[in-house]
């Protein structure tokens, strides 16, 4: 695949409110830099993340989506990343059927302790989604400028 | 069969067990059967049919019909009946409204298929043994059954019917080695650009007819995601690669857990697009994920993708299995 | 189309270095429905306050967003700071400028592009807020405790201390639990009786408890501070209020074969029984199974020598129903049936007992008096082997057993063996253990004296079968240190049974929707940091029933409870989190998958009316969220296929909106 | 074969998981014959985890274990012993030249005790 120069890929990323947002806000107290293309969003918990939300970030030119929650067993509401994991590991492999590079869907533990597991996260995220180029099987061309 | 079951659907009026009879007439031609309420035996006599084309499911219409007064009696093979289950499950069937007639199937046909062998200008049919009689304008002719077997009956998952109050013919089994996954593996063999290029030629054909969300008994939903403004993905029309994708990704989604693989949306899709691979999809997943599981079985179990397990394997688990990079 | 102002914070230089909040502020004000953007060294100061107050009054603002640092740490603050001038404080969004940007990035170029870009979603996101309202719901100041143990009784005594009236609810005659039949407890021997009975007597005469004894919950609906409960009193044939609890009627009773179950039916009692003497009510209960009079209608013995006149044959069940505020578990435990351990012989012969049936022959007020005797011949036993884990530690595939471990035996039996040794010196010891788990104040030291001081023999290693001969018992085992097979001729074998929840415990948690794992153990709300409440709300653990304890554990779990309940009870009101799932009830199809994969049992189905085609009215079933229970984690609107679940503050719009924002 | 490669054919004919051994002796205080065998039910599940296999195939052990399956039985984590011993003699076994029974030589080690279906079995199981 050819990688254009200087690409910078798109990555949302969707944090949990009370794990993962609380790892990105520890990673910046402890000053660990990432890639500035990764924008977060906050969401209640990961189980909230809609299948359609990761669809639309493709179709709007992300290039990756990541979704970060609390380890398994120590949801906030008990019981929420373990509907995540299930929804996301189906929608993962069904993309991956569809021929899309299953590289730009990743699904992350991130606990409000691990400040460097999130920056760390990120980098190796985006070094990957670097790697695969602009994202192209989702695209939607209407949405280009 | 169609004068067992068309003498059981008057019966059923005349006694007075139920109040509408929901079946099959004839359509534009012979062979494109679409489902009718009959409320006299008398419309019976005239319009009902049951043929190697009586494909369509009637589960779905129960929704509509069971809401209304009186009883309905329906007519459900086996394939049928997983969904009727399914939607009873999710309460969508008012149960005690309909008399349910489980009809044994050895598989229904598509009209393509006798065309693709050969046989033109058909105008009835019928079955001696394990043969296809067709009666032609150039006369009577003859095919095997199975070669015009509909895809879901070559790979049919199950000959029982799980749930009726009485049945037309013995009652099957189910069939767990009916190979339907195997097309399913043939993909996820292939290389992430052939899938891609795959689904690129089949999704493409897609004119967003909608035919495959109005026949399928799971998608039964009061206002679909699709036709609803405020859901933010509402869309009327095929109008980008993506869209096409985005649809079928969703709709497949949305049915996951609650599919029964009945085929109906491979079976009425007028671009003869495979719909149902990407359902199987999901249920091959779940299965080897997280167990076997067959929508519509039974009353209780849990769809997979509303349950989990502590130790369920991480979404990680797609970049180690299946297809080849 | 909102009137929204932007304030950009600079938190003096920790976002001011490297981002530029002048352009911040520039750019975010040409965004649609932007009136007014600023920055300001301190946002979260009161100079910072002020201003934002004034601009909302000033431009008449219905939207504000923040760009700042993360919304953990201030949005509390804007959200007040908005309410007090008259905005609804959930039309206030944050734009995470700090932790996310001006810590993370050095160059200052990219920080101030990524800034706007998060502006640019707070505000997109904003554009589709709505004024949220906390629902409020009041509160019934009084509690339920469901089982009538140590953890049961302590969270009663705690609650009623604090003055709140508490109803303990019990399946069995008495109060006092699996506690009351104990012998001694470890590691400081005090004896059980002596310390529970003060309690149940405490408990019996505090103004503020009322004990339900042989009773049991029928049925509960509502919610958290708004339970209603419907409770069913059993009929005891006897009238609470008149029975003295005298006992005369018990020394009459023909029918004197009935096995106690007190003493774990190694002796029997009437079938007009109090359970033993200090038992709270001390009121007596006909079993009904056993009775002559209620089985063939001949005898009347207890009824024509009651003198209080307390004796009522034909009393029926009763059920009464209460409203509640807070609901305490404390359903317990039972040891497993050891009926599927056959290699141990517990079906083939008396002389092998289990611990709790050791604990009453060991108990002066049990079937022996106290005097150590073997339940086949009532002789002293000479070699006691006690096997350790029997039923805990399984493997989840092997057909019995239980596959956590059960944290009490190892103590019990090192005090079993002890108090033995201690009792009869005579007697030989043996404990088979596979591990020697004494994590706690002063277990470990009991156990080293048990092998220690009272020479206790220890032997690593499984028993694998024990066979009755010849008044014997042939107990066959490993000795895994000293690699050989041992074979020992014992009078006495005492299985340390594994602890299961009580079998009551899964039909009540269906009632109160409160989850279990596969063990049947109650789920608590966080396993670290909410360990005393339920994921449903107002639903509080003690004891057992959350996983196995010994007493001190107990007894802490049960006053933490408590706590959690006086923390709800004092509240005159409950004001809801209004961030909470939403149908929308044009939509909802009725179909149960929400309700499915919600933690809380929030979510109900009503049949409602609905306008149909031609005036016509059509009865749909759709769901409806309790928005006291819903804590908003969103999992519902995920599993609903028809879009109609939405999550109120985080709806599906005003997350797509982010993402159109941030990928644009 | 590789030590690994043994460690895994072993622990797949047995289908049972030697790992999931908590060492507590069940099997060795329930076995029969514990002190015919020089290496006991126990050990061969931790030797087998542990890799020591040859010293298992040269063993008096996978002979003279009777698979009466009381370890099996008695097990509480479903590791079942008698299977992993069973797989280590069928390793053993399947190399060439290593039958330990001959018909001939069955006459010599009957007594009457022996049950029928002991000798078929040691039969199936000891010569190839």
């Amino acid at each position: 695949m050819q990688v254009k120069e200087n690409f910078t890929p798109t990555i949302v990323a969707f944090c949990c409110n009370w794990c993962s947002y609380a790892g990105a806000d520890l990673s910046g107290n402890n000053r660990l830099e990432y890639p500035a293309n990764v924008k977060i969003i906050r969401i209640p918990c990961s189980c909230r993340l809609n299948p359609m939300f990761i669809l639309r970030a493709f179709q709007r030119g992300a290039d990756g989506v990541i979704l970060c929650g609390c380890h398994p067993g120590d949801c906030h509401y008990t019981t929420g990343n373990y509907y995540a994991r299930r929804r996301m590991t189906l929608l993962f492999s069904m993309l991956d059927y569809l021929g899309i590079e299953k590289e730009r869907t990743r699904v992350e533990w991130v606990s409000a302790a691990e400040g460097a597991k999130f920056a760390q996260t990120m980098n190796e995220f985006v070094e990957a989604v670097t790697a695969l180029g602009e994202n192209k099987r989702l695209e939607d061309l209407r949405c280009k400028q | 069969m169609q004068a067992v079951i068309k003498k059981k659907a008057k019966e059923l009026l005349e006694c007075g067990t139920v109040d509408r009879v929901l079946g099959w007439k004839a359509g534009e031609f012979f062979y494109d059967l679409t489902p009718a309420v009959f409320t006299t035996p008398e419309e019976i006599d005239k319009d009902f049919v049951f043929s190697v084309f009586s494909g369509a499911n009637m589960s779905k219409y129960l929704i509509e019909e069971t809401k209304k007064e009186g009883k309905v009696a329906a007519f459900i093979k086996p394939c049928d009946s997983y969904s009727l289950v399914q939607l009873q499950k999710e309460h969508r069937i008012k149960r005690e409204n309909c008399y349910i007639v489980g009809i044994a199937c050895d598989g229904m046909c598509d009209m393509g298929l006798v065309r693709e062998a050969g046989i033109k200008g058909a105008t009835a049919v019928s079955e001696k043994d394990d043969k296809l009689v067709l009666e032609t304008i150039y006369g009577e002719k003859e095919m095997p059954k199975e070669k015009a077997l509909l895809e879901r009956c070559v790979h049919c998952k199950s000959k029982k019917v799980v749930d009726f109050d009485e049945m037309i013919g013995e009652n099957g089994e189910e069939n767990p080695d009916c190979g339907r996954f195997d097309e399913v593996e043939r993909l996820e063999a292939m290389t992430p650009d052939e899938r891609f290029a795959f689904w690129r030629s089949q999704l493409s054909r897609c004119i967003r007819c909608n035919a495959c969300r109005n026949v399928c008994p799971a998608c039964s939903c009061e206002k679909c995601v699709f036709d609803n403004p405020d859901s933010g993905i509402a869309q009327k029309a095929a109008a980008s690669d993506f869209e096409e994708n985005n649809f079928h990704i969703i709709r497949a989604y949305h049915v996951a857990g609650r599919c029964t693989d009945c085929g109906e949306c491979s079976r009425v899709c007028p671009q003869n697009i495979p719909l149902h691979l990407l359902n199987r999809k999901f249920i091959k997943d779940m299965n080897e994920l997280y167990g076997f599981y067959q929508a519509g079985a039974d009353f209780e179990t849990k769809p997979p993708i509303m349950n989990y397990t502590t130790n369920d394997a991480e979404p990680s688990v797609v970049y180690q299995r299946g297809g080849s990079k | 189309m909102q009137r929204i102002g932007v304030f950009v914070c600079w938190c003096g230089s920790n976002i001011a270095a490297t981002v530029d909040v002048q352009a911040v502020a520039d750019a975010l004000a040409k965004e649609p429905g932007v009136v007014f953007a600023t920055n300001y060294q301190y946002m979260c100061s009161q100079t910072g306050q002020d201003m934002i107050q004034e601009k909302i009054k000033e431009l008449g603002l219905t939207g504000v967003v923040i760009c700042s640092c993360s919304p953990r740490m201030h949005e509390a603050t804007f959200r007040r700071t908005c309410e007090k001038a008259g905005l609804n404080p959930y039309m206030v969004e944050i734009a995470n400028i700090r932790e996310q940007v001006s810590w993370v990035h050095k160059d200052k170029a990219v920080g101030t592009e990524k800034a706007i870009i998060l502006g640019r979603a707070a505000i997109a996101k904003v554009q589709l807020n709505t004024p949220l309202i906390a629902g409020e719901s009041p509160v019934t100041k009084r509690a339920l405790v469901i089982g009538g143990g140590i953890a049961g009784i302590q969270t009663a005594l705690d609650i009623a201390d604090a003055g709140f009236p508490v109803d303990i609810v019990e399946t069995k005659p008495t109060i006092g639990g699996k506690m009351a039949q104990l012998d001694k407890t470890f590691p400081t021997l005090d004896c059980a009786a002596c310390i529970l009975t003060p309690k149940m007597v405490d408990a019996g005469q505090n103004d503020n408890i009322r004990i339900l004894s042989y009773s049991e919950v029928e049925e509960v609906k509502g919610f958290v501070g708004n339970f209603e409960v419907k409770i069913r009193r059993k009929a005891r044939y006897v009238k609470e209020d008149l029975c003295t609890g005298c006992g005369l009627c018990m020394e009459k009773c023909p029918q004197k074969k009935v096995p106690n179950e007190f003493n774990m039916g190694l002796d029997n009692r009437t079938a007009i029984y109090i359970p033993f003497a200090q038992a709270v009510p001390k009121v007596a209960t006909i079993d009904a199974n056993y009775c002559l009079m209620l089985k063939n209608g001949k005898c009347g013995l207890c009824s024509r020598n009651c003198t209080a006149g307390a004796i009522d044959y034909k009393q029926q069940d009763e059920f009464i129903e209460e409203k509640y505020g807070a609901i305490v578990v404390a359903t317990g435990f039972n040891p497993i049936s050891l009926d599927k351990f056959d290699e141990f012989a517990y079906s083939k012969s008396p002389d092998v007992v289990s611990s709790l049936e050791f604990e009453r022959l060991m108990n002066a007020a049990g079937p022996t008096g106290g005097t150590l005797l073997r339940p086949s011949d009532r002789t002293h036993p000479h070699t006691i082997v006690f096997v350790q884990c029997v039923g805990s530690r399984c493997d989840a595939s092997a057909e019995k057993g239980k596959e956590y471990c059960s944290k009490i035996c190892c103590m019990y039996t090192a005090k079993h063996a002890m108090l033995t040794r201690e009792k009869y010196p005579d007697t030989e010891v043996y404990v088979f253990y596979i591990d020697v788990r004494t994590p706690g104040k002063s277990f470990d030291e009991f156990y080293r004296r048990a092998v220690e001081q009272y020479n206790v023999h220890y032997i690593k290693g499984m028993v694998g079968k024990v066979v009755p001969e010849g008044g014997k018992l042939k107990v066959q085992a490993s000795d895994l240190l000293d690699n050989r097979q041992i074979h020992i001729d014992a009078d006495m074998v005492v299985l340390a049974a594994a602890i299961e929840p009580d079998k009551s415990a899964r039909p009540l948690a269906t009632k109160l929707t409160a989850s279990m794992d596969t063990n049947d153990f109650f789920t608590e709300a966080h396993p670290k940091l909410r360990p005393v409440e339920s994921p449903t709300a107002g639903v509080f653990l003690s004891g057992t029933c959350q996983g196995p304890k010994d007493i001190p554990e107990t007894v802490a779990q049960a006053g933490a409870a408590a706590s959690k309940v006086i923390g709800l009870l004092v509240k005159d009101k409950l004001i809801g989190n209004p961030c909470v799932a939403k149908p929308n009830e044009l939509m909802c199809n009725g179909c149960s998958s929400c309700e499915k994969v919600c933690p809380y049992g929030a979510i109900t189905y009503e049949d409602k009316p609905f306008r149909g085609p031609n005036r016509t009215t059509l009865i749909r079933r759709v769901a409806c969220v309790n928005p006291a229970v819903c804590q908003g984690c969103g999992a519902c609107t995920v599993a609903c296929p028809s879009g109609a679940m939405d999550l109120q503050g985080f709806s599906n719009r005003q997350i797509m909106a982010e993402v159109d924002a941030i990928c644009k | 074969m590789k030590t690994e490669d043994m460690i895994k054919e072993i622990t797949r004919i047995s289908g049972g998981n030697p790992a999931k051994c908590m060492k507590c002796g069940k099997c060795s205080g329930a076995c029969p014959a514990y002190d015919e065998m020089d290496y006991h039910p126990h050990q061969f599940v931790n030797m087998v985890l542990d890799g020591r296999i040859e010293e298992l195939a040269n063993s008096k052990g996978i002979i003279n274990c009777l698979s009466c399956f009381a370890c099996l039985e008695r097990c509480p984590r479903s590791v079942e012993p008698a299977r992993i011993i069973e797989a280590v003699r069928v390793v053993t076994l399947r190399e060439q030249g290593k039958n330990h029974l001959k018909p001939d030589g069955i006459p010599a080690i009957l007594d009457d005790d022996l049950p029928q279906q002991a000798i078929t079995s040691a039969l199936r199981k000891y010569a190839k």
